[in-house]
């Protein structure tokens, strides 16, 4: 098994899938090498959060993701 | 008090009728006093054709059955309803529906205000909207932190 | 902006069914936002058998128009509705439905709680209550003035 | 034809009956006469009103009925 990122809402047309599998474990910076350039820039920023078996984490830097867990990236809400 | 209130906390995919909903908060209460609704609907301005909503499963109904024992613990409520739209609507469709039954008034509208001004940050929905048939994401918007900061007067 | 507005100020002495008020205020927006809406019911706490409303006619409407007319005149409303019972009531009738639809969902929300508020000195109503085959007129309460400051903060 | 007084809510317990007819003109001081002592020390009350011709009075000692008015003498609401 590996590790499923979940790339949410704005994030899944930037990345241009729904989802990627990438191998266990994954830590912050694995995480950042993963999604490539753009969606990194997207994930600097305070207001992009990042779920890990099915909890918001309170810093991101301490992902810890293990065989089987999803890895949701947030970007913010829509307005309105 | 607390397992008494009625509670219903739906996510739904198909059109759903808020009367409904409404009135069945307030039969649910036992002896009756107010209920409180507010119904959100797709808007067809600046020619939107339909509106997609987004959530992230694992997290929404988990934060909106949050919000709902936060709004109990909060106000003195009989009932609290909140119901949710996902996928794909047309304009007129009802998006969300809080309705709360409280013996009183102040409570029961208070707490639809409550869960409206919160269900943003309780649950995660990102919402595109199709227009000249070119669907455009909708950006998160400075009033909602605003809307949240009215519950934390320090 | 103002000739657009719905407005459906009425006292019945008949049942009336809240959800068909809620759902015509909401349909008449052209372009949907929200409606938000309070219902009060009659209570049948401490044994009330029956309510009976009476209010001063020529006051009573008047009043609740002019009402209308502030809350339109203080909120951005696409449509606003008042209905009040009068005469005798039992245990789960609604007595009074307020509705307000607005494209902005604080405006609709508030425009609700501000008419309720009002609605004691707008208008005229004495209510008693049958309790165990007696007739008691309920007494005013030092809240309701509470509830009008509420709006003017000066 | 005459004024007619209406006891509206609580007072019309207190007076007995829906409304009376009195002699036109009535005055404030005339008013206090016509309802007897019992509803005459309600209308001291400052949260009583009193409408004259469908309009309430900002001032009820300023009562002026003619001919055919109407006073409508208004307890408080009743709260709830």
């Amino acid at each position: 098994m590996a590790v499923t990122i979940l790339f949410l809402g704005p994030l899944r047309d930037k990345a241009g899938e729904d989802s990627r599998a990438v191998a266990a474990p994954l830590d912050w910076t694995g995480l950042i090498e993963a999604v490539g350039s753009e969606i990194a820039r997207e994930l600097a920023d305070d207001r992009v959060n990042i779920a890990c078996g099915g909890k918001v984490l309170s810093d991101k830097t301490t992902l810890n993701a293990l065989d089987g867990d999803e890895v949701a990236l947030l970007p913010p809400v829509s307005g309105g | 008090m607390a397992e008494a209130v009625f509670e219903d906390i739906r996510l739904l995919t198909d059109l759903f009728d808020p009367q409904e909903i409404i009135r069945a908060t307030a039969d649910r209460t036992m002896t009756k006093g107010g209920a409180a609704s507010f119904t959100g609907y797709v808007s067809s301005n600046d020619g939107v054709e339909a509106l997609e909503l987004s959530h992230y499963e694992p997290l929404t109904l988990t934060g909106m059955k949050k919000l709902a024992i936060a709004a109990r613990e909060r106000f003195d409520l009989k009932a609290i309803t909140i119901v949710h739209r996902v996928g794909r609507m047309t304009p007129g469709d009802p998006i969300v529906c809080v309705a709360a039954a409280s013996r009183h008034r102040r409570d029961a509208i208070n707490a639809v205000d409550f869960c409206m001004d919160h269900l943003k940050s309780a649950a995660w929905f990102w919402k595109r909207e199709l227009k000249h048939g070119e669907w455009h994401w909708i950006e998160p918007r400075q009033a909602d932190h605003e809307d949240l900061a009215r519950w934390n007067p320090e």
